[in-house]
């Protein structure tokens, strides 16, 4: 009878440890599933941030710097023509 | 409530008030964060965002998309090792 | 329109309510007074005056012929210091 019993009870802390164990496998899993999904997505969009953020500053800056030099081209042009005609005309 | 029901509610209450529960859980966070479990799963996460492109996914598209190899990719030795401690566990709480 | 052309409006928006974009133009003047950009435009201006005659060339003319040098003579370093200005000042308004 003791021998019976001792078998039961070893029988059921094995069932209850299996599914113990799957209980608590699963929980941590989808924890750390989900954690881990957050963090990713968070990180992939901030990547993505940073990497839109050093394009379009760059960008904006070759666009900065072609507008300037249009106009200070241009500014250079007109002056040096207008210096160079005025020049002319006191010559003549 | 039968005889098993109640057995696994009195050792439910016991592993949550010894604060056994949450050791187990952060065993086996080790154990997986250890032997490489979780790396495998933000790969896997980075290629499903690569996949279905960063504008299209929701973390509960990833968490569905990646849960099923999550399951599958858990050891056998850190699934055994855990049995162990809880076996370990309920052995030592005899009264049970 | 699209997430870049988005960023690229609030970043024009931002640098001209701050009065940024007014300051960055005239770094850009002074650099190129002091690395003598300004006086080889000139020089090679007048070079094409000459090349074509003073009475046989317009300003419009003139531009288009030294334009692509004019551009070609920015100095890298003046290039990047303008970059630099604006990452720098994008990174100290962190609401983008």
């Amino acid at each position: 009878e003791e021998e019976r019993r001792k078998q039961e009870r070893e029988q059921l802390i094995k069932q209850l440890s299996q599914s113990l164990g799957t209980e608590l496998t699963e929980e941590v899993v989808k924890e750390s599933v989900r954690e881990t999904s957050a963090s990713e997505l968070k990180c992939a969009l901030e990547r993505d941030r940073r990497a839109r953020i050093a394009r379009c500053s760059e960008e904006v800056c070759a666009d900065i710097m072609d507008l300037f030099l249009e106009e200070e081209i241009f500014q250079s042009a007109k002056e040096t023509l207008q210096e160079l005609q005025c020049f002319c005309k006191y010559l003549q | 409530m039968n005889k098993d029901a109640q057995m696994r509610a009195t050792i439910n209450q016991k592993l949550i008030e010894t604060g056994e529960r949450e050791r187990l859980k952060e065993l086996l966070r080790a154990k997986l964060i250890e032997c490489g479990w979780k790396d495998q799963l933000k790969a896997h996460c980075k290629e499903v965002i690569k996949e279905k492109g960063l504008e299209h996914v929701t973390v509960d598209d990833l968490v569905a998309e990646i849960t099923p190899k999550g399951r599958a990719l858990v050891p056998d030795s850190v699934k055994k090792e855990l049995l162990q401690r809880i076996r370990t566990f309920l052995a030592q709480h005899a009264s049970l």
